[in-house]
């Protein structure tokens, strides 16, 4: 698998068309790998390709909007499900990028146990036989144990969890929903956010952000990876997810690049529970 | 002299009757530095966040007012507390924050209203984790150097050894546990992960502001403050209020050179736009400022920003990098 | 928890100007009772009102939250109270998720000339969260040791 | 730091009687910013004002707080106000202490403690209010009026007479709509073509008015103001410019297809003008019956033409201008009756017609010239059935609205009938007779004077026995059954919108009901206005009426399209909301959820280091722009903000209440 993804860098290379392509490099502990960016022919040797593969190469590109030449990615399913995103939230234009897509074989990743998407859904190439895909049934497994918590269960159970966060923002800067210019929570003069450590200011951070992506979210786990403190982010996210799914009708996001989201539109024969 | 294993959580209960102890405690599926209450301490690696909270913590209410009263009161109660299990490195990091909270001029009264109150009981390494790297740093993993007491793993138990006046008087209140005759020294330990950094590295340093290694050593950063708040020499502050009506609290709270709006001034200009220029500041300030100016490394080499950083960087993979360029 | 005897709650309501507010006023003009402890803040259509309002509202010491609009294909402003009644669908049971109890968050659509429904739904509401007690959940600090004195 | 005052009103007995306001006004000099306040006995009179006004000079106030009714009732006063003071109107607020406090609450102490907070509230927002300026927008001095039936002709001509420039469309090929279908008009009985012939040719003489027939709107762009209308001019296959309307062509056409004007109750050639009074008076040809246009055979109208104007390549044409102002004058069409009322035969009964089928009959410039015949055998019918609410209040099978103009029209049918056919017998039956105008009801009992039998119940079935149609229903007033053998039935069936007004309505912007009438501002308050600003509506678009009702409206339409038109600029409401362009992503969420299309995607120039790039934002149209809010919401980085509800407004306000 490995030769043929190099393969397909050094043939974007030699296209001229491509400037650098992201992918993994290793480093100096077995278990981890960093994400690499190729800028030649030589530099494609670094790359790798083993069950440590977790980082998420797709938000790179949002940092350079105006490339000169196209920004390569190789994409496992669910990068390609974020390139989707950020191209119907309009942040990234689909001619500047050339995609690599590989059929994922499952990392070393919690999230990657109810993935749904191994095959990517974007992509100039494609490396890998397409699987069959099918929504695991674990998807909303999370939301279900809290559900069935009584509210105090549940606030005791939330309010742990927040007092940990330290508010590092990681879970902002991973997720390619949370594509604003500027986030919110660094407007201090409107002062939604506030700056103390406290549980109240960490919940309304991480209420915030799930509602902001909740319709939005492609689900590729990588806000509950980089969470030094081990927060349940995705149960927030999943829970808006399921309430989509059981109000709206199904849904699965960052599969197309002309999404709607569904707090965006509207149904006249939406459920009506506020009469 | 020898503290026996089973008696540990003994003598901690007696230290705990007059002061709150501080101890690494597993809570929620890792190590934290809390309030001891009894039970067992977790001495395996090291606490994911560093002691520092101690001494400076995330969030620190520095005066309150009241218009409507017409009052305004200091927030400094620090009471006396024992920290128990730190570490080499972590000692080392308040070694570093001393100098910066205490001697540089100004000393910083909630700082040292802490400090002043603060007993440390370093607590020596026999298996360091994969990612540490405080030898490299000039750090002896079995010696601490701002101990009161100095204790070190050895077969059934932990030597003590007080080193301050202090040290002294919580020693004396171990007396009846200690084995006074044993003569069991700690084995000496070497890190797994390190780096020989020359002599003049930050001088070399410093001379590769302008170099194109930082491009790729910072492109996978993903611009958090993971690094800096799992960091236990990290400093930095922002004071800000909080204010309801005619009252307010102002209160100080942990800043990371990381954040975008860190150094964004007046009128939108940000000398640190990218987080280029942000993490080459970083590693800079770890690795050469400080050193060029009190002539020790602020990075103590705890390894907690290589375990915890989203992208998997590594200041050691950086530093071994910056050696290779001329 | 026990709940002293002369506590009020303090609950918040966000009404559309020109139906929810307007129905309010109606229930002045006709001099219906009401408890004292619901709050009006007027916005121009339901749909100004930013879920992001709610949660900091509980932060900032509120026992309960309201939203009220018109009945959806009444709003002036055509389409406003159907984006209202997704996010607030949403944001409900987000709160639930993170253990807000239901009845202390309330949206209903309440017309200009609904003015006994007003009366009626601040009345129920307002007895609910009495019988609760205080909020204390996403409450910040200050408004905890406030609320312990 | 600002200078805030606050002045809390007694309005007489009315807040103080159950809000200690000495109190209120005591706290109100605690809260942040509040520099002065006082109380006043009624703080809208003149004196009232007067003090306001001499406080914020003594004062040197910069905002100001009133504690007192409801905003919704004196906002406008006190904005008023302040115009003459350095205060920007836009910087004060008021907090309701009347209806929303001391009307609802008996506790004196209690409602004083709400009345507090309510007041704290108004300030903390007050702090945060800008000074707002209202901007201008210019105004195209057109119109364009949709629909020439009556109500569009009116509209067009009430406006061209006031010196406004006004292009009428009309779909067919001839103004004059269903009124020059009818021979007589209730209650006068004046001849239809007699008092709307001479309008369509005022129309089509006026000099301020541009008549375009055979023409459909194509697409509406803009606003108020400036609206950018596209209309398809069909192709007429006759040159106008040249043809002198001589009937050469229509006469000699050897094709013959149904005539709609006639209601199918005639034929007409391929060529020609839709009746002989049309304006403008001259032909079209049909392209869906015309032989040369279909299959290429024929061609003699262009062979007989002594000017050669027909010209068989004619295309459709697009003509794009600029309107300040746009009427909705499209009319109606009677229900598809067939299909719902197959009791009555379905139409496969000849005889069995309906109301405007009548008309025509009974019109001396109908297929009949005037003669009431049976259109199965030509022979004059002696005993007649009108039917009356065929589709109307009939929520099961047909619309459950009244179409309110039948029972008139229904009566006048009798009339008609008793007075043409000597010794006839007619037989109306009715569920209601509403005769709601003047002198309709006098109308009404002459026709029964003059012998109409009307018999209160439904006919529940017609069917055909030796020539003659049975037509079976109830007397419910005698309570038995009813059956009459009739020669001819009408049936007076129900109005419904026209063809293509969802699709109009979509393109203006406008709203329809759920049977497809236009929906107005408000029903009372702003009958001939729409939702969208500067799209006006008149007539039977609107629902079911009478054409005195809908004079009436064009007439009012035509006053407010004059009343825009005659300002050279028009003043917008500053509380619209601004977009903050370096924080915007250009991400589009705020563009899809604007009811009124206000928000736009455009690529501006910025520089990023040395290069200057295109970079999407998203832009507002202060026109149009109605203030909900929307927007705010769907941006999530919050840097689209409706002025005077700016999201740090609302959040000083929610974090004021439990201080």
């Amino acid at each position: 698998m490995i030769n043929e993804i190099k393969n397909a860098c050094l043939k974007a290379f030699e296209s001229g068309e491509v400037g650098y392509i992201i992918g993994w490099q290793a480093t100096r502990f077995a278990d981890k790998t960093t994400p690499l960016f190729m800028r030649s022919a030589e530099d494609v040797e670094k790359l790798v390709w083993n069950k440590y593969c977790v980082n998420s190469t797709a938000k790179y590109a949002l940092e350079d909007k105006y490339p000169e030449k196209k920004i390569g990615i190789i994409l496992r399913g669910c990068d390609s499900r974020a390139v989707a995103r950020m191209i119907s939230d309009k942040q990234l234009k689909r001619e500047n990028l050339y995609l690599i897509g590989v059929v994922c074989d499952g990392k070393e990743d919690p999230i990657c146990a109810t993935c749904s998407h191994k095959t990517p859904v974007i992509y100039d190439v494609l490396i890998g036989q397409p699987t069959t895909e099918e929504i695991s049934p674990e998807r909303f497994a999370e939301v279900e144990k809290i559900a069935a918590m009584t509210p105090d269960e549940r606030y005791n159970y939330w309010a742990v969890q927040y007092d940990k966060c330290i508010r590092c923002y990681a879970c902002r800067n991973v997720c390619p929903a949370c594509n604003c210019v500027e986030c919110y929570a660094d407007q201090y003069r409107t002062g939604w956010q506030g700056k103390a450590h406290n549980r109240a200011e960490n919940q309304v951070y991480g209420l915030t952000r799930a509602y902001h992506v909740g319709d939005r979210c492609i689900e590729c786990g990588q806000c509950e990876r980089v969470c030094p403190m081990n927060l349940p982010i995705m149960s927030q996210t999943r829970k808006m997810l399921k309430d989509i799914n059981d109000l709206f009708g199904p849904t699965e996001c960052g599969l197309t690049i002309e999404e709607a989201p569904v707090l965006g539109e509207y149904d006249l024969n939406d459920r009506e529970e506020f009469m | 002299m020898l503290l026996p294993k089973e008696k540990l959580s003994e003598a901690l209960g007696a230290l705990a009757a007059e002061a709150n102890v501080i101890a690494p405690v597993k809570w929620e599926g890792d190590v934290f530095f809390m309030p001891y209450k009894g039970g067992d301490v977790c001495l395996e690696g090291n606490g994911k966040l560093p002691p520092k909270d101690v001494l400076f913590p995330k969030t620190e209410k520095m005066y309150s007012y009241s218009i409507a009263k017409g009052t305004m009161t200091e927030h400094n109660d620090a009471a006396a507390t024992i920290l128990f299990g730190v570490r080499s490195c972590d000692a080392a990091s308040i070694e570093r924050l001393d100098k910066v909270f205490l001697e540089q001029g100004y000393k910083d009264g909630f700082y040292s209203a802490k400090r002043e109150g603060l007993a440390v009981i370093a607590m020596g390494c026999d298996k360091p984790m994969a990612t540490c790297f405080c030898t490299s740093m000039g750090i002896d993993p079995m010696k601490a150097e701002v101990a009161d007491v100095q204790m070190c793993p050895v077969e059934g138990g932990f030597t003590v050894e007080a080193v301050t006046e202090k040290g002294k008087e919580i020693v004396k209140k171990w007396d009846s546990l200690l084995d006074k005759k044993s003569k069991a020294k700690p084995a000496k330990v070497e890190c797994s992960l390190n780096i020989n950094v020359p002599e003049d590295f930050e001088k070399k340093l410093m001379d590769m502001f302008e170099s194109p290694i930082w491009d790729d050593v910072t492109k996978a950063c993903l611009g958090c403050a993971c690094c800096t708040y799992v960091c236990p020499t990290c400093y930095c502050f922002d004071i800000n209020q909080d204010v309801h009506g005619d009252e307010g609290t102002a209160f100080r709270c942990w800043d990371s050179c990381m954040f975008s709006d860190y150094t964004r001034m007046a009128g939108g200009h940000n000398p640190r736009p990218s987080k280029k220029e942000r993490l080459r500041n970083r590693y800079l300030h770890k690795l050469a400022y400080y050193k060029d100016r009190h002539g020790k490394y602020l990075c103590v080499g705890c390894g907690r920003c290589i375990a915890n950083c989203p992208a998997h960087l590594d200041i050691t993979a950086f530093a071994e990098k910056a050696m290779e360029v001329e | 928890m026990s709940v002293k005897e002369n506590w009020e709650p303090k609950i918040l309501a966000f009404c559309c100007n020109w139906c929810t507010y307007t129905g309010a006023d109606l229930a002045g003009l006709n001099r219906m009772k009401y408890p004292e402890n619901v709050h009006v803040i007027r916005v121009p259509c339901s749909s100004r009102v930013n879920p992001q309002f709610i949660i900091r509202a509980f932060q900032k010491g509120c026992d309960g939250v309201m939203v009220c609009g018109c009945h959806p294909g009444d709003c002036h402003y055509a389409t406003g109270n159907y984006y209202t009644r997704r996010r607030f669908m949403l944001m409900k049971r987000l709160l639930e998720h993170n253990g807000i109890d239901p009845n202390r968050f309330v949206c209903r659509w309440i017309s200009g000339a609904e003015a006994a429904k007003f009366r009626d739904v601040v009345t129920q509401v307002s007895n609910q969260i009495k019988a609760m007690g205080p909020n204390e959940k996403f409450r910040e600090p200050y408004y905890l040791e406030k609320e312990a004195e | 730091m600002s200078r805030v005052g606050v002045f809390v009103c007694h309005c007489g007995t009315n807040i103080a009687q159950t809000v200690d306001v000495e109190r209120v006004a005591e706290a109100a000099k605690s809260f942040p910013g509040v520099v002065y306040s006082s109380t006043y006995k009624y703080m809208c009179s003149e004196p009232g004002q007067a003090m306001i006004k001499e406080t914020i000079e003594k004062e040197n106030l910069d905002r100001i707080v009133i504690c007192s009714c409801t905003p919704r009732m004196h906002e406008v006063t006190f904005r008023k106000m302040l115009k003459g003071t350095k205060i920007n109107p836009y910087q004060l607020e008021i907090a309701n202490i009347r209806e929303q406090c001391s009307w609802v609450h008996t506790d004196k102490e209690k409602a004083t403690e709400k009345a507090i907070n309510l007041a704290r509230m108004s300030v903390a927002k007050v702090l945060l209010n800008e000074p707002l300026h209202t901007s201008s927008i210019p105004i195209t001095k057109r119109a364009l009026v949709i629909g020439g039936g009556i109500a569009g002709i009116q509209a067009a001509l009430d406006i061209a007479d006031a010196g406004h420039e006004v292009v009428l469309v009309e779909k067919e090929s001839s103004i004059g709509g269903k009124m020059a279908m009818l021979d007589k008009t209730f209650p006068t009985l004046d001849c239809s073509a007699c008092i709307s012939t001479p309008k369509m040719v005022d129309v089509s003489q006026h000099p301020n008015i541009t008549l375009m027939t055979s023409s459909e709107i194509e697409s509406v762009g803009g606003y108020v103001g400036n609206f950018d209308v596209t209309i398809r001019q069909k192709a007429k296959y006759v040159n106008h410019d040249i043809c002198t309307g001589c009937g050469l062509c229509e006469t000699k056409c050897p094709t013959k297809v149904i005539s709609e004007f006639n209601q199918g109750l005639a034929k007409r050639p391929a060529i020609g003008k839709m009746y002989a009074q049309a304006v403008p008076a001259k032909p079209v040809i049909d392209p869906n019956a015309c032989r040369k246009l279909i299959d290429g055979k024929c061609g003699l109208c262009a062979k007989l033409c002594p000017l050669g104007c027909i010209n068989f390549e004619d295309e459709d044409k697009l003509v794009t201008e600029k309107f300040g102002a746009i009427v909705v004058a499209t009319g109606y069409q009677l229900i598809e009756w067939g299909e719902l009322y197959p009791e009555y035969g379905g139409g496969k009964y000849k005889d069995v017609i309906t109301g405007l089928q009548f008309e025509r009959l009974v019109n001396a410039s109908g297929p009949s010239e005037g003669h009431i015949l049976r259109p199965s055998d030509n022979t004059e019918p002696k005993t007649i059935v009108i039917i009356k609410c065929v589709g109307s209040r009939d929520p099961k099978k047909g619309k459950s609205y009244c179409s309110r103009a039948c029972c008139m029209y229904g009566a006048k049918h009798a009339h008609q009938i008793l007075d043409k056919i000597p010794g006839a017998k007619v037989v109306t039956f009715y569920i209601d007779v509403r005769t709601p105008g003047k002198n309709y009801e006098e109308f009404y009992d002459n026709t029964r004077h003059d012998g109409a039998i009307y018999v209160r119940g439904r006919v529940s079935k017609i069917y055909e026995e030796d020539g003659k149609l049975i037509c079976l229903g109830e007397d419910s007033l005698l309570a038995r059954k009813v059956a009459v053998k009739a020669d001819m039935v009408v049936l007076e069936t129900a109005m419904v919108p026209a063809v293509g007004i969802r699709e109009l309505a979509g393109m203006l912007g406008i709203a329809v009901d759920n049977h497809g009438w236009v929906t107005e501002a408000h029903p009372k308050l702003r009958p001939v206005e729409t939702q969208t600003g500067g799209v006006f509506l008149c007539g039977v678009c609107q629902g079911p009426k009478d054409i005195p009702d809908t004079v009436a409206q064009a007439g009012a339409a035509a006053s407010k399209v004059i009343g825009l038109l005659n300002k050279d600029s028009m003043e917008t409401s500053p509380m619209i909301s601004k977009v903050d362009e370096s924080k915007c992503a250009g991400c589009g969420f705020c563009v899809k959820m604007c009811p009124y299309k206000a928000i736009t995607l455009e690529d501006i120039d910025v520089r990023q280091g040395p290069k200057t790039v295109k970079k999407t934002v998203a832009k507002i149209n202060g026109g149009l722009c109605q203030g909900c809010g929307a927007c705010n919401v769907a941006c999530r980085t919050g840097c689209i903000e409706l002025l005077g509800f700016k999201n740090n407004q609302i959040l000083e306000e929610v974090d004021s209440l439990c201080l």
